[in-house]
């Protein structure tokens, strides 16, 4: 393989990674920090997705639908958070499970009515559509740097404000004692409302900035929402670093297998096992990557700290 | 009888509902043409969603065969819901027309009298655009699909016609989501042409990653027409500017069926129909012209099956009849995504690839 | 003595409900609407599937969402029995279970060293697993699933085909494990199992063995559901890697924590009440989803203990 | 003198279960009082009440005259009150630091309001542990990081709930004498404690519950004067 | 070798990161013994018992019960051996019953303790010595209310029965008094009495007075280091414990 492609291949798999991040980076808080088992996390990620695109078809500006789609988002979130699962959080995890799963039927059959079953088009800045020239011969594309610099930004915020600010700390503390951390003056019902709506927040950006380069559909979220937690898992949940690296991990590894199992097969077996059994092995090497790690590290790479 | 009874299940949920909607409002086009009625027969379609699971699938078969007891079926979308539940109703003696998936099997010996296709072969498609490649001499093609029987089934249908090299063939995950790596690696191979088959929102994914590359330009993409529809054109916009793509129809086709068809669409549900619209609005045509060839005596099953196989009705994509294993004897026509004069990117029809194709399968199909 | 933990059996509304399960096909017959029978027999099956999860989720603290992918074992085996020519349901169902218990056996021996939300990931992780090389065998038929050109048969001169005979074949199986399953719940196991899940610390310390308890829990349930997967398979004559679907193990649970996780019959209520709700809302309209949300979210919101709890807060 | 807590006729239960019965109990300014009584007495639960994190059936809590009516436990705790509670509740992930400067705060702009020094200074054991998560302390230090957390409030009101349990002689020693020396600053505290005999030199109002009734109420001297007292409801 | 019967631990050693909880720590407990562990919080007293029970692997060191070497075994396995331990916060099981909680240390120790058939409900040999325990730590009146309702010092008394309902030859008792009113506290102090001769007994408690008059030994553990061992009088006289533990208090 040519050193640029390998190079390129190293881009995409970081690229993936930090992809992957935006959404585990909503999840990470409001799963993490808050210790709530959000489903319909994806969801607020496809309602995110779809207020971008709406909002870029009618004024026609990328930005004005980055912030549309976060604000509009944030308010649903935080609409969701009081009305359904606030009740919900002196209740086991079950309850959690079973609210927001309902929420995503009826978020995806209200999207199918308001939008129609047809995706819709969301597409990327003309100054962003096409390729830059990193080095000599690696063309790449220039969104799709954009995607991996948002997802360090976030990363980097998301990990000052829970680690190194007091809001961070009540956010913990309520998370593992909701009662006492009241009791220590925190007023944890409108802080819990909050972070919900910064998480939502999350959730658009990473719907309105993956929108040009995925399908903008219903249920585009529920897939991805899976990898979000893996992702989480791996690194240890309630640690933004940990998320960061196991998203950065199965990037790579996603990336890696994809490109490089195939090939490796055809050249070991039999073409007939190898067209088969590569893409199978590639297709489930993430979850074999979760397992392993759980296998060993039983409460994920980095056990919840910061 | 003094109503016909369509059972009508199609994948009207979850991320493949786009297509089962396009082919239910085809279908329902033709009713509503008629005043609810079929052929001259009150229409009594039951709509039902499979979400695109054999299991959902089989539970709306038997209700549709044991207890609404209906007189055809119709409406599936994949082959992965129609061929785990077409035993069911084939044994139920039930009529099915497919408007879209048309499998081998059903094309080769297990060929059934109850079993008819409007839409295409799952090869056909495929195979018009390796001829096309083989007419451009393009000489060095690279081949992508999902890992699935559909995936494979499509790719065998290129192979089967084109004459060239092949760069690169590759199956990916279904459901994928980013086509990075496999774009990087496709361009290291340096080919003519990509010919690639992804339905649904991988396809979309899939085009908008392509095309952000910059790889449209060195090597351009070629697919089976359901992959470069209006509704792709729709959920992908500028960037499907380029793609070709073959297929069976096409809106701008000029015949009267067709005209008809494609305003009367465009009145009732405000966008362009989609070849799955199309094959949904002939399956209707189809029944309708079946209950009007037996004067609305369907009851008697030999005949309607007859009246089915004649298929006297005027398709929208003009030369239609079916082969002896029920499945479609038509022309095939290459398309282009274009942005027209008023500024619309939709598909255009540069020519026509086959004429009278007739699926390789036929031959061993034991009815006469 | 007072227990809050024991099992009651109350003897009449057992002997109604069993007594009107039994008449019910002959009640459908009368009116001419077989259909309804075989909807029976699915309720019943996933009755027992669900229940299955139950034992994990409600009484041991299992919370797996991994379950589909022992349905898929029984399922398959079932499927791949019969194509090798093997028909008699008395080898396939208990082929069936067994596939799941081993499968069980195998993912339970890894996943219990987790706890909490990391086992419920690990689980989905095995499964998923379970589901891709399902979909990439082609020996398996891939995405297309296999078909069964019959069903198992069970001698006696029974025919499978007759739905009101695999009615009651499966009516037989479901009722047999439920009994047994209470059986179990009240047995030392059933405690252990429900001690574990309320503090497995301290039954470490006084000196329970609590993986392997863990484990033979793991493994129950296994077990039936691979039964319940090879009823399926029988039922709908075909297989397909969506039994294994990620999303069929959240339905499922789903169908538990609907019921009533921790509640007896609450795998059974739950099972029944989505079956005929989707039955019901697929009838009237397309958006079936919305309407099974709203009942969901209604139900959580105001039977906080499931359906189970609130026949008991209306019992009362 | 200002009452800083008057608690008149509490009634508080869970569930249907009733617990306490018209409960009184007045603490002034700078005044120590301590709640006496065996185990599930109630004593817990009053300060339950007192604090917010349980909803009495009937009667009223004023807090520095406010009453407290439906307030939440939040507003309770910035208005002053200063939480050590039974089983020390610490934040388990929260680092020990953390658990410490999260809640602090200046309210009262006291003279010498707590600092993180101060606390560590009156528990040198903790000094080296401020970087161990909350779950990784010993009992003790446990005991120790909720009391300095609650100091850190700089209350106006410090709610001792078994503050003792779980530490050694020393600590428990430097926990009185920092109480007596806290009473100057105008500091009130109500303490429960199973060491009666330190709390009479320490208190000068004691209330003795009995099966969630006020038994006994009095000053240090007749408290010790009166051993049926510690017989009939301290079982000593 | 042939180590003589009771417990014997050598050499013990345990570090979490940075922090040495234990650091070479030794002592013996002979059968019948009442061996008392004091020390300054976050000495390693706890850490001592994790290590002992099983509950934690020791990164260096041996301990012995009566002969056997049972370093490796897991927890459940050395309670089977005869050596159950309490804990310092109370671990009970909320959902069951004060009688079911105890019920459940009983079945622990029966040979049907997995049975899959006959029902557990109503095993007189599961609940009766269960109640009995339960009037010895006082709880008798209770026996019938969950757990999760009991209050803090009833629920550290169950957690003392739970323990020794085990029936277990050697006990770990991390705290026992803690959160005990004085009454209750005498209650116990009798309970342990009696264990005295029958079952050895390494008591980890702050509560000197009840130290003072139990232990037939103490041992004194500083820095996860045992810096005397010794009767009573020797310990309570002992400089350096006095100024790292006592304090002048109880001179
Ligand atoms: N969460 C609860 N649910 C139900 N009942 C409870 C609960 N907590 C306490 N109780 C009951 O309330 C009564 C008083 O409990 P409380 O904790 O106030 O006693 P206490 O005086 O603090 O005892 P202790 O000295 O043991 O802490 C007890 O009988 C106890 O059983
Ligand atoms: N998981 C852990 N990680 C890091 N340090 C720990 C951990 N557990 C305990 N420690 C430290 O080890 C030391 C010994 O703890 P241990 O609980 O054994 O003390 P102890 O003697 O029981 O004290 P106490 O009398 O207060 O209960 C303490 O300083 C504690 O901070
Ligand atoms: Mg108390
Ligand atoms: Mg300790």
């Amino acid at each position: 393989m040519p050193l640029t492609l390998l190079a390129e291949q190293a881009l995409n798999g970081l690229q993936l990674g930090l992809m992957l991040f935006l959404l585990a980076a909503g999840l990470t808080l409001v799963f993490g920090i808050m210790d709530m088992i959000n489903l319909a996390h994806g969801t607020l990620y496809m309602i995110g997705a779809y207020l971008a695109a709406t909002v870029a078809e009618a004024s026609g500006s990328f930005v004005a639908a980055i912030a549309a789609a976060v604000v509009g988002t944030a308010v649903i979130g935080m609409a969701l958070e009081l009305t359904v699962l606030r009740p919900l959080y002196r209740r086991s995890h079950l309850h959690q499970v079973l609210a927001t799963f309902a929420l995503i039927l009826i978020a995806n059959e209200l999207v199918r009515i308001i939008w129609g079953a047809q995706p819709i088009a969301l597409n990327m800045p003309a100054a962003l559509s096409g390729p830059v020239e990193l080095a000599p011969g690696l063309r790449y594309p220039a969104y799709r740097l954009v995607v991996i610099g948002v997802g360090l930004a976030a990363a980097l915020l998301l990990y000052v404000v829970v680690v190194h600010t007091r809001v961070g700390m009540w956010l913990r503390a309520g998370a593992s004692d909701r009662e006492m951390a009241s009791a220590m003056g925190v007023n944890t019902a409108w802080l819990f409302t909050a972070a919900f709506g910064a998480g939502a927040a999350l959730c658009a950006v990473a719907g309105a900035l993956l929108g040009p380069l995925l399908a903008v559909q219903v249920g585009m979220g529920e897939n991805i929402l899976i990898l979000a937690f893996v992702v989480i898992v791996i690194g240890g949940i309630g640690s933004v670093r940990g998320a960061l690296v196991g998203a950065l991990l199965v990037g790579i590894l996603d990336t890696v297998g994809r490109t490089a199992l195939p090939a490796l097969f055809r050249a070991l077996a039999s073409p007939e096992v190898a067209s088969e059994a590569g893409p199978a092995l590639a297709s489930m090497l993430i979850y074999v990557l979760m397992a392993g790690v759980l296998c060993f590290r039983p409460r994920g790479l980095f056990p919840a700290r910061g | 009888a003094d109503k016909i009874k369509v059972g009508f299940m199609s994948t009207l949920s979850g991320p493949g509902a786009a297509l089962g909607v396009d082919i239910r409002d085809g279908f329902e086009l033709v009713a509503k043409g008629e005043g609810g009625k079929l052929g001259g027969l009150t229409a009594d379609i039951s709509i039902a969603d499979d979400q695109q699971s054999p299991d959902t699938g089989r539970q709306v078969v038997e209700r549709f065969t044991k207890r609404d007891r209906v007189d055809v079926i119709t409406g599936m979308v994949f082959s992965n819901v129609l061929l785990p539940v077409m035993p069911a109703i084939l044994a139920s003696g039930t009529v099915y027309i497919s408007p879209n998936t048309g499998p081998e099997d059903y094309a080769a010996e297990k060929c059934d009298p109850n079993f008819f296709v409007v839409s295409w072969q799952n090869e056909d498609t495929a195979s018009a655009m390796g001829q096309v490649m083989n007419d451009r001499s393009l000489k060095n093609v690279y081949l992508i699909a999902p890992n699935y029987p559909g995936g494979r089934e499509t790719l065998n249908g290129f192979k089967r016609t084109y004459k060239g090299a092949i760069a690169g063939e590759v199956y990916t995950r279904l459901g994928q989501l980013d086509y990075a790596a496999e774009i990087a690696t496709l361009r290291a191979a340096r080919p003519d042409a990509v010919f690639f088959f992804l339905p649904g929102g991988m396809g979309t994914n899939f085009i908008k990653q392509y095309v952000s590359a910059g790889a449209q330009q060195d090597a351009r993409l070629y697919t089976p027409g359901y992959s470069a529809d209006e509704d792709t054109i729709k959920s992908v916009g500028e960037p499907m500017v380029g793609i070709l793509n073959t297929a069976q129809w096409a809106h701008d086709l000029d015949n009267p069926a067709n005209r008809k068809f494609v305003a009367d669409f465009q009145k009732a549900y405000g966008r362009l129909p989609t070849m799955y619209a199309q094959q949904g609005y002939d399956a209707a045509q189809l029944i309708a012209a079946a209950v009007r060839d037996t004067g609305g005596r369907i009851e008697d099953k030999a005949a309607f099956r007859q009246a089915l196989h004649a298929a006297r009705f005027d398709s929208p994509r003009g030369r239609f009849r079916f082969n002896t294993n029920n499945y479609p004897i038509q022309d095939y026509y290459l398309r282009e995504v274009v942005k027209d004069g008023a500024g619309r990117i939709t598909n255009k029809t540069i020519g026509k690839v086959y004429t009278d194709y007739a699926d390789p399968f036929a031959a061993r199909c034991k009815m006469k | 003595m007072a227990s809050t933990l024991h099992i009651g059996l109350r003897p009449l509304p057992t002997l109604v409900l069993v007594a009107s399960l039994v008449l019910l096909p002959v009640v459908l017959t009368a009116v001419d609407q077989p259909f309804y029978i075989v909807l029976a027999s699915r309720v019943l099956i996933y009755a027992l599937i669900a229940s299955s999860l139950n034992l994990l989720i409600g009484y041991g603290g299992m919370v797996s969402l991994g379950h589909a992918c022992f349905v898929g074992a029984g399922a398959y085996t079932t499927a791949v029995l019969v194509h090798a020519g093997i028909g008699s349901a008395w080898l396939a169902w208990p082929a069936a279970a067994l596939a799941g218990a081993v499968l069980a056996a195998m993912i339970g021996a890894v996943s219990l060293r987790t706890r909490g939300v990391y086992f419920i990931m690990i689980t989905l992780a095995f499964a998923q697993m379970a589901y891709y090389v399902v979909v990439s065998l082609r020996a398996l038929g891939g995405d297309d699933g296999l078909v069964l050109p019959r069903r198992t048969g069970y001698g006696f001169g029974l025919d499978p085909h007759a739905d009101m005979t695999f009615y009651y074949a499966v009516l037989g199986v479901v009722v047999l494990l439920m009994a047994g399953l209470r059986r179990l719940l009240n047995a030392p196991l059933g405690r252990a199992l429900q001690a574990i899940r309320d503090n497995d610390v301290r039954m470490e310390a006084i000196g329970f063995p609590v993986f392997r308890i863990q484990l033979a829990g793991f493994v129950i349930a296994g077990a039936t559901a691979g039964l319940g997967g090879g009823l399926l398979a029988d039922l709908n004559q075909q297989v397909s890697p969506s039994l294994l679907h990620w999303t069929q193990s959240g339905t499922l649970m789903v169908m538990v924590i609907l019921g009533g996780a921790g509640r007896f019959l609450g795998g059974v209520l739950g099972a029944a009440v989505l079956l005929l709700a989707q039955e019901l809302f697929s009838d009237v309209t397309t958006h079936t989803a919305l309407g099974i949300g709203l009942v969901l979210l209604a139900v959580v919101l105001f039977a906080p203990a499931g359906l189970a709890g609130l026949w008991r807060q209306v019992a009362r | 003198m200002s009452a800083v807590l008057e608690v008149d006729g509490l009634s508080a239960g869970y569930g249907t279960g009733r617990v306490l019965f018209g409960v009184g109990l007045h603490i002034e300014a700078g005044e120590a009082a301590t709640l006496l009584g065996r185990n599930g007495m109630g004593k817990t639960t009053t300060v339950r009440c007192i604090a917010g994190l349980l909803r009495p059936v009937e009667g009223t809590i004023r807090l520095a005259g406010e009453p407290v009516g439906q307030r939440g436990a939040d507003w309770i705790g910035r208005a002053g009150l200063g939480l050590v509670p039974e089983g020390r509740r610490i934040f388990p992930n929260l680092t020990m630091r953390e658990n410490l400067v999260a809640f602090a705060a200046n309210r009262r702009a006291a003279a010498d309001p707590w600092t993180l020094e101060r606390v560590l200074d009156l528990f040198p054991p903790l000094a080296p542990r401020l970087g161990n998560l909350g779950s990784q302390l010993s009992g003790g230090e446990q005991q120790m990081l909720a009391i300095g957390r609650a100091l850190l409030t700089n209350p106006v009101l410090l709610i001792l709930d078994e503050a003792t349990e779980g530490l050694a002689p020393l600590p428990r020693e430097a926990i009185w004498r920092a109480l007596q020396r806290l009473r100057a600053t105008g500091l009130a505290v109500l303490a429960i404690d199973k060491h009666v005999d330190r709390l009479a030199a320490i208190a000068a109002r004691h209330t003795i519950l009995d099966r969630g009734r006020v038994a006994w109420t009095g000053s240090s001297a007749e408290l010790t004067a009166d051993r049926s007292l510690w017989e009939r409801y301290l079982g000593l | 070798m042939t180590a003589p019967p009771g417990l014997q631990v050598d050499g013990l050693r345990k570090r979490f990161g940075g922090v040495s909880a234990l650091d070479d720590a030794s002592l013996a407990v002979k059968p019948g013994e009442l061996h008392a562990l004091i020390g300054p919080n976050g000495a390693g007293k706890t850490t001592l018992i994790q290590l002992v029970s099983g509950a934690e692997r020791a990164d260096a060191g041996r301990i012995v019960l009566d002969g056997a070497v049972i370093d490796g075994l897991p927890m459940h396995r050395r309670v089977a051996l005869g050596l159950a331990r309490s804990f310092q916060i109370s671990s009970v099981f909320p959902a069951f019953t004060v009688l079911e909680n105890v019920a459940l240390a009983i079945q622990a120790r029966s040979r049907a303790r997995c049975a899959v058939w006959r029902p557990v409900a109503g095993q007189a040999a599961l609940f009766e010595p269960a109640r009995r325990v339960l009037d010895v730590v006082g709880l008798g009146a209770r026996s019938d209310i969950a757990a999760g309702a009991l209050s803090h010092g009833e629920r550290r008394r169950l957690e003392i029965g739970l323990t020794v309902a085990t029936g277990a030859r050697l006990l770990l008792l991390d705290e026992p008094l803690a959160g005990l009113g004085p009454d209750e506290s005498a209650r116990v102090v009798a309970l342990l009495r009696t264990f005295k001769g029958q079952a050895g007994i390494l008591l980890v408690e702050h509560d000197m007075d009840a130290v003072f008059q139990l232990a037939d030994r103490i041992s004194v553990l500083v820095h996860g280091r045992v810096i005397a061992s010794g009767v009573p009088q020797a310990i309570r006289a002992h400089p350096e414990v006095r100024r790292a533990y006592l304090g002048e208090s109880t001179a």
